[in-house]
């Protein structure tokens, strides 16, 4: 401890890069070791509220785009930006007070013996997900309506109805298609803040031993080398969901893939 | 048993501290017929913070100690009327008639996991070795040194052969043999290879996981996630299961709730065993068909710490000051309307569940007729704090001005903020104006607790003299503090005048004095020792450093099929004993 | 082919409105307009941008969108009005029996489909045919287009082929299903003037090789000259005059088209239009062109005229022809 | 002026837009004179504690150590509290108002500082270009890349929650975004004929900056502001709700935070202050989507 900082840095960075993290004195194990069972909760979570959210919110945003004004828009339009604006921490709470409290659906916190691939983990996660997942929905049925909209004005998607090809097509194909290369974008970038923005509280609400409230209990333990293991971790997500929009671009696009 | 460690409670209403560790042995006192059934699995329902380590010579918060309780018995543990129940040992610990010796002797059948049988030299070099050693800075080294011509030296611990050990004083001090019981052990063997060696000592696995500790305790680790659950398996080779099976639960497991709405749904649901219950639940719980709950006292008070240092208000550092404003804080109040009911007024720092508790001559502030505003007042103006006016009395500071004072507690906490807004309403009536300040724990700690003389080069810790001040000012700080109802001479931190978490600056040569004869020679007289103790409390509820308020009672809430529970302060002694009917 | 009548008419558009209901009023995009196409003729549409040339084409597919509406008119296609059948019955006429090639070939093409996948699916949608015929039918059409070496250019997609490239991919797209109709929205506004040439050579032979019947639209006289056969004049959203090439160019009657004619290179005495062209949500009442007409006199301020047919298949629509 | 009022026209077709600019008024309103006809947020009264609003009842019932029964009181709500009380008899109505002008001051400032460090660094990024450019977006980058709410739970943990420390801290951590849009609008506007005018013509870079730059992307400033604003709000209550925020004042945050514990008796003390919130957020996104498409060019 009484070397210079300088070098006291440069050994936990040639430290780091050999796997050692260092020593969690919060909680009396490696970093790594930490960081490895704990993981897992915050990857479930974010997996299904990621799926819950795109699958519903593309479905959502083609099905407004579709019916521009139409009455069911409006209404969508409504709910997405209530989606957006409702304070997920409090959303989690409500959902706990009306499913849990009140009704007894759904258990107060999340249960972490549940075998990880059953179904019962998968209820157990319900509540967690719709926390997480409302605002994901809410912003991305948004950008996917506005994509698909400018899509559809587009001169090919005219020479596509003007083929002849069924409204089904026109849409499904090649506005969607066209409309899908921002949206990746969008999500993935999304991504890393999520996991350490939204997964984080709802970790909390649920007590769910994830990534974020491991963090959480971290800072307030003033357990620093945990704390540093989880920023870098945060840092390598958001360049990792770059890069990885970056790649789904290139995929989708072939006009960046033929240069 | 919640170590010295945990005296200060970790600010009002944070400390989940469930006293565990001191199990009994052999005495079913089973309440139903029929034989007890092993099986099932126990979870108790726990909020809060996660213990920080099973390596318990590093721990230093209540929760680990419970952790490690369930794999190591311990020495001796007590029941709810603090009788001893023999753990490792066969039999009680033996003082010399001089009250220099101390003598354990231990089972012989206790064996470490890989089947070497626990020895007296393992306690010996643990003590020598670890809790002794300059490189371990155990936390609680200082208990066992003594002051010889003006030097601490550490006790001497000395092998006798196998099963037997003594250790060794220079001087006197009766209340010593709470900290023999206390005792815990490291496989020599094993430990021996970290020797001097602090970070492989403390990162070393098989410490770090209690895979040591063979027959010891009645569970054995089996799982740990981190902020979430730890689970314990039985230990079939456990000795105090010899002769009937125990203990009977496959599985123990602490499971860690968010919040305490959380834990009282899932004990609700009848998704755990058993957990603590907030007042405003109890009595939903009290009428659940299937759920038993016990009201049982705790060794905790809960407290308004008077600053008599420099940079509180004068007036505080006058007796009838204090005596005044603990007489307009009604204890009733704050029993009924913070914690709806469950708790005992406190007077001085020994609570009846103590076997020394005495109450002649406790001066009763703030309860029955010394609940008093009017002769609060009046008190305030004899000390030169008010001013009469036709027959109404006015409280102003000497130089006339409004007296206001800054009340100090931590956040998180309903019960401190409650507390802490009660007393601001109380010291209204009689025209003190109170500021409410609240701040993390961490934060209190650092910028109230720990003071220095200004402009010294000290290191700053709890309590640095009489000169020293915190850093940010203050008049008023409410807490919590444990009391060890076996040896109250444990709350000389709080209340000599070196004490180590005498933060307030109360210095009473009498006080100190009576410390120290309950730990002298001449207490060696348990008669001796109730008439210090006595006297110590008298003392302290008229000094009033510190405005005591409660001793509150908890409410713990199991299944109704859990059975061989004992009802009491040390409910816990006998847990290895409970089953599911 | 039975769908022509007695008079070799394919398609025969009568009294077809087209209007836009914005915030700002009724846009009247295509006013009344009527016309024929015959057979394997080439019938240019010509006007100023904004005169409702390509609303009028895009009417003929019913492609116009929201907020623009077909409110009236008949489009005869094959003994059936185009505006009676459903959307599913017009799905049949589209891409198979009248096919549409845009102005602009850049846009025009999805960028992240391969454009053999775009060819090939105009006749999957049509023929029900499989892949692998409607992959040597896609062949066949890019060499009948002048795209070399198609099995290559089959795979790649529209950013790696030049604008002429693209039009003539286009424009096999369009002859995929051999429709009897081709629309041609300035297909050569936006490619530079040689490949220009080239194009309209290869819409001369096309249309020989179909038989079909082409609907060129372009506001550029060269352009005209050049490839039709019929000239239809718009201004602000009507039919002002109708004729054959030759008698368009030699005897054009309505000073508008008199103007634009005399914009031409070598031609005399030109014409300059004052002002700009009226606003279509409110066009100025009586003669829609009076408001810049250098002959106007009173009745065209207050009386719209009618269509007559001056000379035998060359209509104006003036009052000094009345 | 007149462009102002042009905007202002266009804004106002939005009905959402102005039902949620209606709302931040009311709110504003509300903040400033609402001390003046309700109670001292701060005033306790234990005997009125967990009053329920109006129409709703609530058991409370209070052990009695001697007898070992309890002694059970029905608490029906009051006009006097007409959103009920907390759990130490404080206003509910007060509270919120308190918590309104805390969100308010939250939103306004953490923005303001927001805006300003990264229009700042956007504008002095793209109109320099070169080193200076590359320098400044490989650091916002880098910033970029830290967890925001992970940040802020540091910042606030190490150096206090005080109210001024939050907001400091939210602005400090959220320029970002204006920075990149300030810098890809400068850079549009950088070769544009009137700026290349005043160069030509001799114009300070501080000039160019101040006359020229700013007010042609104020307005995407503007949206940018209004969208940013619940960001800060959220993120204050967020650190309030996980027990960072400032112990002094009652914002949303904490009352969420304090009432999240009696959520099965007093569920008002829960819904009330996360429903403000929710609303609260949901006028400024209102607004801010109307005012970007207002402001959009042909945004009809």
């Amino acid at each position: 401890m009484d070397k210079p900082l300088y070098e006291q840095y440069f050994n936990y960075i040639s430290s780091l890069l050999h796997g050692d993290w260092g020593w969690s004195f919060g909680t009396s194990m490696p970093v790594m070791e930490l960081i490895k069972t704990h993981w897992v909760y915050s990857f479930q979570l974010v997996l299904l509220s990621s799926i819950f959210a795109i699958v519903l919110g593309i479905s959502l945003g083609i099905f407004t785009a579709v019916k521009k004004n139409s009455r069911a828009d409006h209404i969508a339009a409504f709910f997405s930006f209530a989606g957006i604006s409702i304070p997920h921490f409090w959303l989690g709470i409500m959902l706990i007070l009306i499913f849990s409290v009140r009704l007894g659906w759904f258990k107060t916190y999340y249960d972490t013996s549940l075998p990880m691939l059953s179904l019962e983990n998968l209820y157990a996660l319900t509540l967690p997900v719709l926390t997480l997942g409302t605002g994901m929905v809410a912003g991305y049925s948004r950008y996917v309506r506005s994509a698909m909209l400018e899509n559809m004005g587009k001169d090919f998607v005219r020479t596509a109805r003007a083929k002849g090809l069924p409204e089904s097509t026109v849409i499904g194909k090649h506005v969607f298609r066209n409309a899908m290369l921002p949206v990746i974008t969008i999500i993935m970038l999304d991504m890393s803040g999520i996991v350490f923005g939204g997964a984080y509280i709802t970790e909390v609400i649920f007590g769910i031993p994830g990534l974020g409230w491991m963090s959480l209990k971290a800072v307030f333990a003033d357990d620093y080398s945990v704390v540093m293991a989880v920023t870098l971790i945060g840092a390598f997500l958001t360049l990792l969901f770059n890069l990885l929009a970056d790649i789904a671009y290139t995929c989708l696009d072939p006009r960046i893939r033929y240069e | 048993m919640c170590g010295r460690a945990a005296l200060l409670s970790a600010g009002i209403g944070l400390s989940g501290c469930l006293e565990r560790a001191s199990e009994g042995v052999n005495q079913s006192v089973n309440t139903t017929s029929g034989a007890p059934k092993a099986g099932g699995k126990f979870i108790e329902g726990a909020s809060g913070a996660d213990a920080e380590t099973l390596n318990w010579i590093l721990v230093a918060d209540a929760t680990s100690l419970g952790y490690i309780g369930l794999t190591l018995d311990g020495l001796i543990a007590y029941d709810n009327n603090f009788n001893t129940v023999l753990r490792w040992m066969k039999k009680d610990i033996e003082v010399s008639q001089d009250g220099l010796a101390y003598t354990v002797t231990l089972r012989d059948d206790l064996e470490w996991s890989d089947g070497k049988p626990v020895t007296s030299e393992d306690f010996v070099y643990t003590m020598k070795n670890l809790m002794f050693a300059d490189w371990m800075a155990y936390s609680y080294a200082g208990d066992w040194k003594e002051d010889v011509e003006g030097k601490s030296v550490f006790v001497e611990p000395k092998v006798d052969n196998e099963t037997t050990f003594t250790i060794h004083r220079k001087t006197v001090n009766p209340e010593f043999l709470y900290t023999v019981t206390d005792l815990n052990v490291y496989p020599k063997h094993i430990a021996s290879r970290y020797e001097g060696d602090v970070k492989g000592f403390t990162q070393a696995p098989e410490l770090n996981d209690l895979s040591y500790t063979g027959n010891l305790g009645p569970y054995r680790y089996k799982e740990w996630i981190r902020n979430d659950k730890i689970v314990m398996e039985r230990n079939p080779d456990y000795y105090g299961g010899r002769v009937n099976g125990e203990p009977y639960f496959d599985e123990y497991t602490i499971k860690i709730f968010g919040t305490s709405e959380a834990r009282h749904a899932a004990m609700e649901a009848g998704d755990i065993s058993s957990t603590a219950i907030e007042p405003e639940q109890v009595k939903k719980f009290k009428e659940m068909p299937s759920v038993q709950v016990f009201t049982v006292p705790t060794s905790q008070y809960q407290m308004m710490q008077y600053n008599m240092r420099d940079n509180g208000w004068e007036g505080l550092r006058n007796k009838n000051v204090r005596q005044a404003l603990s007489m307009a804080i009604s204890k009733e109040k704050i029993i009924q309307q913070v914690r709806l009911g469950f708790g005992e007024p406190a007077y001085s720092f020994i609570p009846k569940t103590s076997p020394w508790y005495d109450e002649t001559g406790l001066l009763k502030l703030g309860a029955g007729a010394l609940y008093d505003k009017n002769k609060a007042k009046e008190r305030l103006v004899e000390a030169g704090y008010g001013a009469r006016k036709n027959n109404e009395i006015q409280v102003i500071n000497k130089n006339g001005s409004q007296i206001k004072l800054k009340l100090v507690t931590n956040t998180g906490s309903n019960v401190a903020e409650s507390t802490a807004f009660l007393v601001k309403q109380e010291l209204a009536d009689i025209g003190i104006e109170v500021d409410i300040k609240l701040v993390p724990w961490e934060t209190e700690l650092r910028k109230y607790y720990i003071n220095k003389v200004p402009g010294s080069d000290q290191e700053p810790r709890n309590n640095n003299g009489a000169r020293a001040v915190s850093e940010e000012s203050w008049d008023l700080i409410l807490a919590g503090h444990f009391v060890d109802l076996l040896q109250p001479s444990g709350s000389e931190i709080f209340f000599t005048s070196d004490g180590g978490l005498n933060i307030y600056g109360y210095s009473n040569p009498q006080v100190d004095a009576l410390f120290k004869k309950a730990r002298s020679k001449d207490a060696m007289d348990k008669n001796v020792r109730k008439e210090v103790y006595a006297e110590l409390s008298k003392l302290v509820s008229e000094d009033q450093p510190l405005d005591f308020f409660t001793f509150p009672t908890a409410n713990i809430a199991f299944k109704k099929g859990v059975l061989g529970i004992e009802p009491g302060i040390n409910m816990n002694y006998n847990y290895q004993e409970w089953y599911f009917g | 082919m039975d769908s022509e009548n007695e008079l070799g008419t394919v398609l025969s558009v009568t009294g077809l409105c087209t209007y836009f209901f914005t915030k700002k009023g009724i846009v009247k995009a295509v006013d009344n307009v009527s016309f024929d196409v015959r057979k394997g003729e080439i019938m240019c549409i010509v006007g100023e941008s904004g005169s409702g040339k390509t609303v009028t084409a895009l009417s003929l597919l019913r492609l116009v969108e929201h907020p623009g509406r077909i409110v009236e008119g008949k489009i005869m296609f094959d003994g059936k009005n185009l505006l009676d059948l459903t959307l599913r019955e017009m799905r049949d006429i589209r891409g198979k029996k009248i096919a549409m090639i845009f102005q602009d070939p850049h846009s025009s093409l999805d960028p992240v489909f391969t454009i053999g996948e775009q060819i090939a699916e105009a006749m999957t949608a049509h023929k029900g045919i499989t892949k692998g015929e409607a992959k040597a039918r896609v062949y066949e059409l890019l060499k009948l287009v002048d795209i070399p070496e198609p099995e290559r250019r089959f795979h790649e997609y529209p950013h790696q082929f030049s604008g002429g490239m693209k039009q003539r991919v286009m424009i096999a797209m369009a002859l995929s299903c051999k429709p009897l109709i081709l629309i041609a929205d300035e297909p050569t506004s936006s490619l530079d003037v040689t490949i220009q040439a080239l194009i309209l050579d290869m819409f001369i032979e096309l249309r020989k090789k179909f038989n079909m019947a082409i609907i060129y639209i372009t506001h550029d006289l060269w352009v005209i000259r050049y490839i039709s056969d019929r000239v239809a004049v718009m201004y602000l959203g009507i039919i002002v005059e109708s004729a054959d090439k030759k008698e368009i160019f030699e005897n054009p009657l309505h000073p508008y088209t008199q103007a634009l004619l005399s914009s031409l290179p070598g031609k005399k005495g030109r014409i300059l239009l004052k002002g700009e062209v009226p606003s279509p949500v409110n066009p100025p009442e009586g003669c829609r062109f009076h408001s810049r007409c250098p002959k106007r006199f009173d009745r065209c301020e207050k009386i719209e005229p009618e269509m007559k047919e001056v000379v035998s298949g060359h209509f104006v629509m003036c009052h000094l022809y009345s | 002026m007149k462009l102002t009022a042009y905007y202002w026209e266009r804004t106002k077709r939005y009905r959402s837009a102005m039902a949620g600019l209606e709302f931040i008024v009311f709110l504003i309103i509300l903040a400033a004179a609402g001390p003046f006809f309700t109670v001292s947020p701060t005033h306790v009264d234990f005997n009125e504690k967990n009053m329920p609003p109006p129409g709703f009842m609530l058991e409370q019932s209070m052990y009695n150590a001697s007898s070992g029964g309890f002694v059970t009181t029905v608490q029906h709500g009051s006009w006097a509290h007409p959103l009920g009380t907390d759990g130490m008899g404080r206003d509910m109505l007060a509270m919120l108002i308190s918590g309104a002008r805390v969100s308010l001051l939250v939103g306004l400032l953490a923005t303001g500082i927001a805006i300003i460090i990264g229009a700042l660094i956007g504008i002095t990024s793209a109109y320099f270009g070169g080193a200076m450019d590359s320098i400044l977006m490989r650091a916002t980058d880098i910033f970029m890349t830290f967890p925001f709410l992970l940040l802020l739970i540091l910042i606030v943990y190490l150096f206090g929650s005080s109210l001024t420390l939050i907001i400091l801290a939210i602005g400090l951590t959220g320029w970002t975004g204006t920075a990149r849009l300030v810098r890809s609008e400068t850079l549009s506007l950088r070769t544009r004929e009137f700026i290349i005018a005043s160069k030509a013509l001799g114009a300070s870079h501080l000039r160019i900056i101040f006359y020229h730059l700013l007010p042609n992307i104020l307005s995407s400033i503007i949206v940018l502001a209004t969208l940013s604003i619940p960001g800060a709000i959220l993120a204050e209550a967020a650190l309030s709700f996980i027990g960072l925020g400032d112990p002094q004042v009652a914002s949303w945050g904490n009352i969420l935070n304090a009432g999240q514990g009696s959520l099965q008796t007093a569920w008002w003390v829960t819904v009330e202050p996360g429903m403000m919130l929710f609303f609260t957020v949901l006028a400024f996104n209102f607004l801010g989507e109307g005012l970007r498409q207002a402001f959009e060019p042909g945004g009809d």
